[in-house]
């Protein structure tokens, strides 16, 4: 008899139904307000999205003080990095003593976000930025390099500039 | 009142038909746009507030405003809503891809018998009990003359309601057959079933409340319910409504029920093979039915366009003056309000409940809601016998 | 970013428009660098390297001896300073976590069973990592997987995972199949392994572990080794017309299926020239047209 | 007049509840399954070879692509494979560490699978409100290693870095709330009457079947063998670890979705342990530059998500790279018993199966 009646009445789907309209209730009244959010979704292109400190984004060479590049063509990030998205061409510059990348080339299309180039660098010329929207039209713009058309390894702007909040 | 001719019986008719082609077409994107809200806000989430707007043209530009001074935009509630428009452009502008081995004249009948079904019914619901509104004098023609709140007030309309909406079936049986695929079988297959063994308890919950109003006339019945017996059906009769609402899910193929289509199994079910606006007739026609069972159970349990039972309705009932009646019309605004609270229902119920298999469907309904619909058949007629 | 196999870049002119294309013929389309020991793990083999190394050593310390009497005799014959003694290497110690685990002698209870039910079908037993490790004869591993299975002071009851290497550089074989075996009840693993030559099918141990049957059909697509009895011996992971055996060593690990590099623009030419660079370390022949 | 004939149909490789790229041959008579092979292969990548062709070191990578819903998990068994292979002893901080990823990783993964099976079932929502906790998770993965996904979490040896600032914050908020949110989807699907009819009975796998087609992890519990590699084989930090192995006897979708929703209360409670008892010290072991493999072969194995998860490595003397990398997944041995599961039952309870199953393609096909 009793089990005849749980059949019978949708005490088990009433919960269920409570849960629902509780977050529905919820998110309804607060949809549109910033300060109390019911919702868990982020509208993210135009509230822009938090990333960890540690976050592992797009390559990024540094400069030291002066504004010449750290790196020495040690070819550690080369030769560790598991897609061989790393090319380097080492070279002289006249007035430094340690070599000069003549040609760092980075196709980001291949690369893994891994960091272990980073950890492999030993100057610190290296590292991973905080960037991740990596969209480009074309196939070529994902090859970065410290030469060349457009091609820059240095700052975060070249790729990701679709971004919808921008326009 | 003047008697009509017969041509001007004709015009009437074609705008009541108009008004009820906008009623729906007006209803059913919305059904979706309050879907995806409405579901969204269920799983907390906001629904659709981008899809093909926000951004673009001057509600874009004032959104872009907004979020650059620090605040969600106030419109966002419905950012959502061009991406309708641009739903049904999508629908209409999509290449119709017909399978190279289908039946190409049932391929192409399937979505419109479908539709057909689903509109043909509000043939014979009444919105509005009596006069919806009269033609001002200075009306050409037609001046003078009353539009009733339905089409066609007929005496038998419970039948005409469920034998048209029987033919749906048809729709979606021939969607499955004629695509000469696996998947779109298995669902015309399975709806066929399906549809076959919830009509019967269907009805026979609907005949509950037509025992105890003793008539199958839509409006007088909702009339008797409100102010002769006086009380809603829902009130004597809460098996019988949740017995109607269950085979209403099942016969407009709604989750739990929702077989034919059953995502997670046959792909998109019957309709796996069609694209374009033969696709967009049958997620039409999947709307209008839910709208029809909801206005059906408005009608028959909730009282109709009556807002409250045991005669109340009669201190509330405000009798606006004519001019106003054109606007107001408080009658036609409480149906649909009550549509508009089980057209939420289904969503709700939607969002939370998993899907029953596809003999357990045939289980449920043969073991358990036909044997409680007679039940509750006989129980409506003892109340008729011993109450009323 | 000079190794001798990057080829020369070509002026703009004599390089093709692309796409390039991978010539199987023409030239040798992989650097496979074989193998040239055998890492199979192996108590007797450690212990006669170990007994070599140190005849070796000794060796070498007496040649060193030697050396030194001579020296030291051949000084105080013209009268000089006699040269100082040797001191025998004490091998380096590493100040680190790390030591590599050997393979000990057999100990555990299992294995000596597993050698006194099988007698001389077991070639060797003997632990490493503290995993048991039992090597027995092609032809019996049947008969050992069902000691092991039925057996009551053993009963593992779960074959884990059944993998296969391959030797190329072994002599009388060509792969070695290991089975690790679970005991659940016991909480206790064991590995068994067979060595195999080219061409010989194993008995399956489908009947008797029913899960050996996909492990089975991967080492027959990975490895090429089939299986006697086994209710389907196909290609599990690659298509049915696939050819050669990936996970051999001799399978080249470029070439095959690698995709035709083409780039509908490039700026400056340095993505041909990345192409061609990475093309020549990693093997590729790229076809470029005759000088003439 | 009449015939009687059965229908072959296939069930993906594009299908909404395979779970990425599987392929399930069935021959149906009417709704019900007279046979069924499923046909894998679709995402293979060759990630054995390439790992063979690359350092001990960069393996790791190529792990958190195979299960890439589980990839912590993976990279400790990697991890720990490696260290047994090249006899590395690992500081106790950071088997701490290792211990308390691992398991906020199996409650992620736990989550999808929630989330995706009670999907196919037909409970929408239950999907979302499994990744709003997830998401957490993944923070908490990005504020330790910088990823979210692909983890590529642990090195050789011990760890990259210490915990950063406000992680434990972060992990005592998270596990402030999660035992809330679990009573949320149980609310919606353990007392759900259509739930349990879709769920009870359904897909069953006795203990003996389970075990002679090799199933692990929560499969194999739900049949009733208290099997975990947890407590059987301990590794990290689990023998210092109180928890417990929940088991069920029905061997059907039913009590594998209990055994999953009480395995994801165990992880709590580890992961409280874990912060609790947090040990000081150094979080990497001392190591030469550069790693260099003794001929050995070792095969280890540890617990993830979805089953037992084993690398079998084969060690060249002074090689820098593994001579033979092979991965014991435990979706490709999982997978092997859905015949016995689906055969006999309808087309629905096929896909409930799958769910149950809680496969990853990545994994199966590497």
């Amino acid at each position: 008899m009793n089990k005849f009646l749980r059949t019978l009445l949708p005490a088990d789907i009433a919960k269920g139904l409570s849960v629902t309209g509780k977050h529905f209730r919820q998110v309804f009244f607060t949809a549109n307000r910033r300060k109390v959010p019911f919702h868990i979704v982020s509208e993210y292109p135009e509230v822009p999205a938090k990333v960890q400190p540690r976050f592992r984004g797009r390559l990024t060479m540094l400069k030291d003080e002066q504004g010449v590049i750290k790196c020495v063509c040690c070819l550690a990030c080369e030769k560790i990095c598991p897609t061989q998205v790393i090319t380097i061409e080492k070279g002289k510059q006249e007035g430094r003593k340690m070599p000069y990348p003549v040609r760092y080339d980075f196709e980001m299309e291949r690369c893994i976000f891994c960091e272990f180039c980073v950890e492999s660098c030993g100057f610190d010329a290296i590292i991973l930025n905080h960037q991740f929207e990596l969209a480009a039209y074309n196939r070529e713009d994902f090859s970065l390099g410290t030469e060349g058309l457009g091609q820059n390894m240095f700052e975060p702007s070249h790729v990701g500039k679709f971004s919808v909040a921008d326009d | 009142m003047p008697t009509p001719t017969l041509t001007q019986s004709i015009v009437i008719t074609f705008i009541q038909c108009l008004m009820v082609v906008i009623f729906v077409f007006v209803v059913v994107p919305l059904t979706v746009f309050a879907e995806r809200k409405v579901l969204g806000h269920l799983q907390q989430r906001l629904g659709s507030t981008r899809v093909a707007s926000g951004h673009v043209g001057f509600s874009g530009w004032m959104n872009r405003r907004m979020w650059k001074m620090g605040k969600v935009p106030v419109v966002s509630y419905w950012r959502g809503i061009p991406g309708l428009v641009g739903d049904v452009l999508k629908l209409i502008l999509k290449e119709d891809v017909i399978p190279a081995k289908a039946d190409k004249f049932v391929f192409f009948l399937a979505p419109s018998i479908s539709m057909v079904a689903a509109i043909v019914v509000f043939a014979a619901i009444s919105f509005v009990p009596g006069t919806f509104f009269t033609f001002p004098t200075w009306f050409p023609y037609l001046g003078g003359l009353p539009v009733s709140g339905g089409i066609s007030d007929i005496n038998v309309g419970l039948l005409w309601i469920l034998g048209v909406a029987t033919v749906g079936v048809y729709g979606i049986v021939l969607a499955g057959w004629s695509s000469n695929s696996k998947y779109p079988l298995l669902g015309g297959l399975r709806s066929a079933a399906q549809m076959v063994s919830y009509e019967v308890p269907l009805t026979l919950s609907l005949l509950a409340p037509v025992v105890l109003s003793a008539s199958l006339n839509f409006s007088e019945m909702a009339t008797r319910m409100a102010v002769g017996m006086p009380v809603w059906a829902l009130i004597p009769q809460v098996i019988g409504f949740l017995l109607y609402l269950t085979c209403g899910f099942a016969e407009t193929n709604r989750l739990p029920f929702d077989m034919p289509e059953a995502e997670n199994e046959l792909v998109a079910g019957f309709h796996t093979e069609y694209s374009g606006m033969k696709f967009g007739l049958f997620y039409l026609a999947e709307y209008i039915n839910m709208t029809v069972v909801s206005a059906l159970a408005s009608a028959f349990f909730l009282g109709g366009p009556w807002l409250l039972p045991f005669g109340l309705q009669g201190l509330l009932n405000p009798y606006l003056p004519g001019f106003l009646s054109w606007f107001a019309a408080p009658h036609a605004i409480f149906f649909v309000a009550k549509i508009v609270f089980l057209l939420f229902t289904y969503i709700w119920v939607r969002g939370t409940i998993p899907r029953y298999r596809y003999d357990q469907i045939m289980a449920v309904g043969w073991k358990y809601l036909i044997p409680l619909a007679l039940v509750n058949l006989l129980l409506a007629a003892a109340i008729r016998c011993f109450v009323v | 970013m000079s190794e001798p196999n990057v080829p020369q870049t070509p002026e703009a002119a004599e390089v093709p428009a692309g796409p390039y294309v991978y010539d199987y013929k023409a030239a040798p389309y992989r650097q496979i660098t074989m193998p040239k020991t055998v890492p199979l793990p192996s108590y007797h083999a450690y212990v006669a390297e170990q007994k070599a190394a140190a005849e070796a050593d000794e060796a070498k310390w007496q040649k060193t001896l030697a050396d030194y009497e001579t020296a030291k005799a051949k000084a105080e014959a013209e009268g000089k300073d006699a040269p100082k003694p040797p001191v025998r290497p004490v091998p380096r110690k590493d100040d680190n976590d790390m030591k590599p685990p050997v393979p000990q002698e057999a100990t555990d209870a299992d294995l000596l069973k597993l050698k006194e039910l099988l007698g001389d079908k077991v070639e060797e037993i003997f632990e490493q990592a503290g995993e048991l490790v039992c090597q027995v004869k092609k032809e019996a591993i049947h008969e050992a997987l069902a000691f092991c299975r039925d057996e009551a002071a053993l009963k593992y009851e779960m074959l884990a995972d059944q993998s296969a290497t391959h030797y190329p550089a072994a002599k009388d074989y060509a792969c070695s199949v290991v089975y690790h075996l679970t005991s659940i009840s016991r909480r206790k693993r064991l590995r068994l392994r067979i060595l195999v030559p080219e061409g010989f099918a194993p008995e399956s141990a489908c009947s008797l572990y029913p899960s050996a049957n996909w492990m089975e059909r991967e080492i027959y697509d990975m490895l090429g080794i089939r299986f006697q009895n086994h209710p389907d011996m196909t290609r599990i992971l690659c298509p049915e017309d696939w050819e050669g055996y990936p996970l051999r060593k001799d399978y080249p690990t470029v070439g095959w299926g690698q995709r035709d590099i083409a780039f509908r623009e490039d700026r400056g030419g340095m993505l041909e020239r990345i192409a061609l660079q990475k093309a020549g370390q990693l093997g590729i022949n790229l076809k470029q047209p005759k000088a003439d | 007049m009449f015939k009687n004939e059965e229908m072959e149909i296939n069930l993906g490789p594009q299908h909404p509840s395979t779970h990425g790229v599987l392929r399930v041959k069935l021959r149906l008579d009417g709704e019900t399954v007279t046979h069924c092979r499923p046909m894998i292969g679709y995402l293979h990548r060759g990630v054995e070879k390439i790992c063979e062709n690359q350092s001990f070191f960069q393996g790791q990578v190529w792990t958190d692509r195979m299960d890439y819903c589980s990839a912590v998990a993976n990279n400790l068994g990697w991890a720990e494979a490696n260290e047994k292979l090249l006899g590395i002893t690992v500081p106790r901080r950071a088997q701490y560490i290792r211990t308390l990823l691992n398991e906020f990783n199996r409650i992620a993964s736990h989550l999808i699978w929630l989330g995706t099976h009670a999907m196919d079932i037909g409970a929408l929502t239950v999907f979302l409100y499994a990744f709003r906790e997830r998401e957490d998770v993944l923070d908490i993965n990005e504020a330790f290693c910088g990823s979210r996904l692909t983890t590529t979490a642990f090195r050789i040896g011990g760890l990259r870095e210490d915990l950063p600032p406000g992680f434990e914050k972060m992990v005592r908020k998270f596990l402030a709330k999660f035992s809330d949110c679990l009573e949320e989807y149980e609310a919606l699907l353990t007392e759900n009457r259509i739930w349990k009819k879709r769920t009870i009975g359904v897909a069953r796998l006795s203990a003996e079947d389970a075990i002679a087609l090799g199933v692990t992890g929560p499969m194999l519990r739900a049949a009733g063998v208290a099997y975990d590699i947890r407590k059987a084989f301990p590794y990290a930090a689990y023998a210092e670890m109180d928890f417990e192995i929940p088991t069920r006897t029905e061997a059907d979708t039913y009590a594998r979705y209990q055994v999953r929703m009480a395995e994801m209360r165990q992880s709590a409670r580890i992961i409280q342990q874990c912060m609790d008892g947090m040990p000081e010290g150094p979080v990497m072991a001392k190591l030469p530059k550069i790693l260099r493999s003794e001929v050995n072969e070792v095969y280890h194995a540890t617990e993830s998500p979805k089953g037992e998860i084993g690398y079998y490595l084969v060690g060249e003397k002074g090689s820098l790279n593994p001579y033979r990398f092979h991965v014991r997944a435990p979706g490709f041995i999982n997978l092997q018993s859905l015949p016995k599961m689906a055969e006999g039952g309808l087309i629905a309870d096929v896909v409930a199966a799958i769910g149950s199953l809680d496969i990853v393609l990545g994994e199966i096909d590497r």
